[in-house]
């Protein structure tokens, strides 16, 4: 396309970058969450829950700023992290992370929905075929909750993509650092006539994300049928 | 009557304290509503109910007039403010800002923290002030653009970046910063808050508060947290 | 291998208090809908934590309340044939039944999968996925998954229930050589008489939660008081040999020298074989009969006379071929005037020795 | 009321081409595993959209894929018994019992809801959710479920295969009634040779998707070429009286003049009961036998004879009670010499006449 | 509590009264909506998912100023809503109607997995008994998806608490009309010394999110055991 500038294209490439790895990484954690969530009992199981919300809830400027306090360079975590070579300020990584963040609490509930919606008859029949609960988990939980997965995946991925509050207060913006689509988006609004140049760049997100989105159909009508078993 | 007051999210404090004391004054109803001059000015492109705009984006205002959404003679400069070089720390050593400036030198592998350069004004003023300095293409690299002055500030405060450049109104009430240098008043085009009253809007209140602005009490405030107050010729006092 | 049962539980409204010992072979629990057979079989798999008890098999204890033992179920290495099937939707036909081979300490040899798919008959389903399959085919593959994860015991949960007389009698067998070959105790939920009555080592009768009756089969099918077995479910099993075959399409059986006409049975001659005669199939005579379309006649003594509830007595006729049960009515054993010591025939039609009341251990029953 | 059936679907690897009528009364669709029962039986119910067909309860065309049209599930009004129960999880038994009636325009009245539930024993557990009830009480209340929605059809997919013969027994009066005193057609999938023998008035073989056999049950059931029957199916139905009870627990029954004893059956003098005699069950022999247990003697003469596969052969008795059939060996028939025309006594045993072989409609089957 | 403020007071009011709304007035659309996408086959189905997703995808900024230039009292829908007296411009309603949107595929995909996991065979077995389509979705399908619409209705309720740049971007920032609590606490970020204050506002925002939340899983719990039918 040549109506995108360089810069233009380098904030494609990145929010494409970062919104799939945000999705990734946030899946396995979210994952467990959203396992501990609809099977354990455990004292904190509210708190866990409220935690795993609150990113929808707080502002995500607010989220940005907690992101800033906790995992900068400074702070707590991300100074640990950084002594294992794990940087997140003013990095895609961390444009990542807070887009990981925001998206953490829809992959989790998707996750949840169809973890408690699996028949723990099918968990037991493979109990006593001698499947740990460790296999138990891989080889019949997991495929029947492949739908669950990749719905969440989905919204993340579509969350990630438009994510901007929490980024760029957490990393600001940095073209090919940090400059995501949303920032670039967002500055163009900031100045008057500067509709036209955003509306492009929406235009170009929309195109994206609707990939994914149609990607992710295919894929969930697959695994569905899967699951339906027919 | 009710006065319906569009402000730059930054004038918040300020706001909080004319807005009442008005009120008391005159028997008229001020609602203030905050946000950024960008949004804000959209807002009153499409009919929004404002009767006052203060914008810290005089490009907002110059769009909104020629537009002729503004009443017209009613505009005028409010508020002038400067911006300031920042760096992390209760007593950062001060620095000359001039075009001898070792900025890469002070931020070392760090990162200079400003608003967005193209986009929100203290962005807009800092990147005018070091390209008349020449300090913009050696700076240009390693600056980090927050989405707003606050934003930036914040960078500098947690010490994510060592320096940064916000108005000067900001950084006096953060301690976890320092002052190192001031940018020169004519490093830069002007940094003013205009305000106007809105087409078609014009009422006893709007004028009575627009009039309020300009006077000492409304003064006072501005200058509380560290604005300049721009004198009006025949206005007040 | 001995399976030692002791079980409490309750829910809302049912209380299981059962012990039994279920030794080697098939111990068929025996009782009306909802007296705790399936609550029993849940809790020896481990789906079911009971309020207190213990099950142990052999020197294995599976749990033990008291102990406050508990074996997770899948290191029970239980093979469970569930009343409702459980197969695995996302995993096809041939998936589901390699499923417990991938946990099993055992090698399971494809000759062993192919000879439980062809006695299932379900070859031609491995690629399908189980929503394609019917009712009873989904059943047939849940008997193949559990007998394929090489268990150390099976509970089968009324297994055959969805199958055809057909289908269960090609399926049945296989029971048998479990019953009869391994060493695995078989925990058999059934509603069927003649299922018991064939497959039955040991019998439990369940009533309301409580355990009536127990102990060999033999012993509780000809006991008249086992009332919910029905009428039909009494009979004597005999020891017999494949004589030789006739023309006409009927084999001969050599019982203890007495010759018992059967449908052609595939066997060479020699094999041994078990018959079961049901006690209600034999009609008693104090002279031989003649000129009667029933070919099969032993003679022997009555021992014993059990009269039970109802219009019925179960009459014991000890003959060479082994113990006979009839079951005649009080009426008839009057005017017989039978009682312990008095000779007797009995007698029973060909056809009413039905295939599947044959079990043979020669045979190939995978056939 | 008649249903005509006439389908034709594909699936893969398997292909229906059913064409069968269903007069009032049950008519059984019997067939092995897999061969089509459930399809055609959604089918009519309109859960499956055939590829080509019609069918048709009378002048009511349920669909026809010639003329396209389509009546959808709900307005069929049909009262299906699934295969596998399928009763809604978060509604009580009460409220999964009354389901029907929210949509019948017939009002069903709390009697009529409460002597359903006494039939099924499920009066306990009107409270609970299917979840908390065992496999056959969950078939149990499905086969109320449907019995309640004022059905103008029912179709049962082997609603008893779960139930143990004394439930089974007490279940089956119910469908019997059901066949002789409603005008609904029945279309009942059913393994039991027994259910069969009993319930059926029509009977449609299937094999692999086809009809291999129509026709009213006594034809069919009597036909030795009916294999997936089984040998035991065959039987011939007589029409009797009670004529008395006997202290010693039998009842006398009064069949065109003979006598015939059966266990005591609860049913005053003079009630006309059905009593199916299974044709594996009778003896033959020329001259009258003296000296048996068996009380029942039927004297008659040879109407028929006729061989099938394997050694049996089907003798069709003309007798003052009806019809009487018996399966006996062809050697025992060349024995006796048996031809058309010959006289003959049949013999069965009292016990033979089973309870659930007696079917009746003065009886209160509610009890 | 003391320590709020009578504007502050005002907000979390309003905030709870948009939130609320946005949620309610969003589950009928977005159960059509999900309905549609699980069990429909229609041309521009994808066109639907897409836009369905489209809030989540572009960034809130953009969202509100789409809404201000749509349902502005100038704008296309807008001004003939005006006509029949719903006014949305810098009311509370609209701010309720961006929340609404905002929170709306969070809504559509929980009810949607949840429907994808009805088994049909259920709601075959009501048709058979009489009922039709809609009463087979009232009687059946709905009581069976509770859990996700209440999974649903969750996510929607705490996103449309945190929701601040598509309402502010559309409605401003008007005390007692359009001041949300996300929009406070955005206010106090933009002055020096109104960290504090903005803390609070927080605080009291995770306050009220979590005590829905607790509230949902309390309902979620209960629509759950009546779903596994125990
Ligand atoms: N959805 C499907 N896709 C493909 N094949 C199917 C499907 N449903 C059924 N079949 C096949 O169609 C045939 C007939 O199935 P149907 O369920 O009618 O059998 P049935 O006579 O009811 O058997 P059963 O007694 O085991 O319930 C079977 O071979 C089955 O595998
Ligand atoms: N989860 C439960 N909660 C409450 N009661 C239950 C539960 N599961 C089973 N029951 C009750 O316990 C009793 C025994 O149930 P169980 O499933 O063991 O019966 P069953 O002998 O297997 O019957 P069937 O032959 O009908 O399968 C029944 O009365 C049943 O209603
Ligand atoms: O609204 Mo601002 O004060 O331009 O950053
Ligand atoms: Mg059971
Ligand atoms: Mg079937």
């Amino acid at each position: 396309m040549e109506w995108l500038g360089p810069e233009e294209w380098q904030a494609v490439r990145l929010s494409l970058r970062v919104s799939f790895w945000a999705t990734l990484s946030g899946l396995p954690p979210a994952l467990l969450a959203a396992y501990a969530l609809a099977r354990w009992r455990f004292p904190g199981k509210q708190l866990l829950n409220g935690l795993v919300h609150l990113p929808l809830i707080l502002p995500p400027v607010v989220t940005g700023y907690l992101l800033l306090l906790t995992f900068g360079t400074r702070g707590p975590i991300g100074s640990v992290l950084q002594e294992i070579g794990l940087v997140f300020a003013f990095r895609w990584t961390g444009a990542a992370l807070a887009a990981g963040i925001m998206a953490f609490p829809l992959l989790v509930r998707a996750m949840r929905l169809s973890l408690e919606a699996v028949d723990p008859k099918l968990e037991q029949a493979a109990a006593t075929l001698g499947a740990s609960r460790l296999w138990v988990f891989v080889t019949v939980t997991l495929p029947l909750i492949l739908p669950g997965i990749i719905a969440g995946a989905v919204l993340g991925f579509a969350k990630a993509m438009g994510e901007f509050g929490a980024t760029i207060t957490f990393v600001s913006n940095i073209p090919g650092q940090t400059q995501t689509l949303p920032s670039a988006i967002y500055a163009f609004l900031q100045v008057p006539g500067g509709e036209h140049a955003a509306l492009r760049l929406v235009a170009v997100s929309v195109a994206v994300a609707m990939s994914a989105l149609l990607l992710s159909e295919w894929l969930a009508r697959r695994a569905q049928r899967r699951v339906s078993g027919t | 009557e009710e006065v319906v007051v569009f402000a730059a999210a930054s004038l918040k404090t300020a706001m909080d304290e004319i807005a009442p004391a008005f009120e008391a004054q005159t028997g008229h109803e001020v609602t203030v509503s905050l946000a950024g001059s960008s949004a804000l000015a959209r807002q009153i492109e499409q009919g929004a109910p404002a009767d006052i705009f203060i914008s810290a984006n005089e490009a907002w205002m110059d769009t909104l007039e020629e537009d002729g959404l503004l009443a017209p003679g009613s505009r005028s400069d409010l508020l002038r403010n400067s911006i300031v070089l920042i760096a992390h720390g209760a007593d950062a050593v001060p620095v000359e800002i001039s075009p001898a400036l070792d900025l890469p030198g002070l931020l070392g592998e760090g990162r200079l923290a400003m608003a967005l350069v193209d986009a929100v004004p203290a962005g807009i003023y800092g990147k005018a002030a070091l390209e008349s300095l020449g300090l913009w293409d050696t700076a240009l690299p390693q600056v980090a653009q927050a989405d707003n002055v606050r934003a930036a500030l914040a960078l500098v405060s947690t010490g994510e970046a060592p320096l940064g450049i916000v108005y000067a109104t900001d950084a006096a009430a953060d301690d976890n910063v320092s002052v190192i240098g001031t940018f020169p008043e004519d490093s830069h085009p002007p940094i003013v808050y205009p305000v106007a009253e809105l087409a078609g809007r014009e009422g006893a209140a709007a004028v009575a508060f627009l009039a309020y602005l300009h006077g000492s009490e409304a003064r006072a405030a501005f200058e509380a947290q560290g604005f300049e107050v721009i004198s009006q010729p025949g206005a007040g006092d | 291998m001995t399976l030692s049962v002791d079980l409490r539980h309750r829910f809302k409204g049912f209380e299981l208090d059962a012990r039994f010992e279920a030794p080697k072979g098939i111990t068929v629990l025996f009782g009306r809908s909802g007296s705790g057979k399936t609550t029993i079989v849940n809790a020896v798999a481990g789906l079911l934590r009971p309020d207190a008890g213990r099950v142990a098999a052999d020197d294995l204890v599976l749990f033990d309340t008291a102990r406050s033992l508990w074996l997770p179920p899948h290191r029970r290495r239980i093979g469970y044939i569930f009343q409702e099937g459980r197969l695995f939707p996302h995993l096809s036909v041939r998936q589901n039944l390699r499923y417990g081979a991938w946990f099993s300490p055992k090698r399971v040899t494809p000759a062993e999968v192919d000879r439980v798919v062809e006695m299932l008959g379900i070859g031609g389903l491995l690629e399908r996925r189980p929503g394609a399959l019917s009712g009873g085919e989904k059943q047939r593959v849940a008997i193949g998954r559990a007998l394929l994860s090489s268990p150390r015991m099976i509970l089968a949960d009324e297994p055959l229930a969805a199958l055809d007389e057909a289908r269960k009698s090609e399926i049945l067998p296989y029971f048998e050589r479990l019953r009869d070959e391994a060493e695995i105790p078989i925990l058999f939920v059934s509603h069927s008489a003649a299922e018991v009555a064939r497959l039955a080592t040991t019998v439990v009768v369940l009533e309301g939660g409580r355990v009536t009756r127990q102990g060999p089969a033999v012993e509780v099918l000809a006991d008249p008081a086992v009332t919910p077995l029905g009428a039909r479910a009494a009979g004597a099993v005999l020891s017999a040999r494949v004589a030789r075959h006739h023309e006409d399409g009927l084999t001969e059986l050599d019982a203890g020298g007495t010759a018992l006409f059967i449908p052609r049975l595939e066997a060479a001659p020699g094999t041994p074989v078990r018959v079961r005669i049901a006690a209600h199939e034999v009609i008693l005579s104090r002279q031989r009969p003649e000129g009667l379309s029933a070919l099969n006649i032993i003679s022997g003594e009555v021992q014993e006379i059990r009269a039970g509830e109802g219009p019925g007595m179960l009459v014991s006729l000890d003959t060479k071929a082994g113990r006979v049960l009839a079951r005649i009515t009080r009426r008839s054993a009057k005017a017989l005037q039978l009682a312990p010591g008095t000779p007797c025939h009995a007698v029973m039609k060909t056809v009413a020795v039905a295939p599947e009341d044959i079990g043979g251990q020669g045979r190939d029953v995978s056939k």
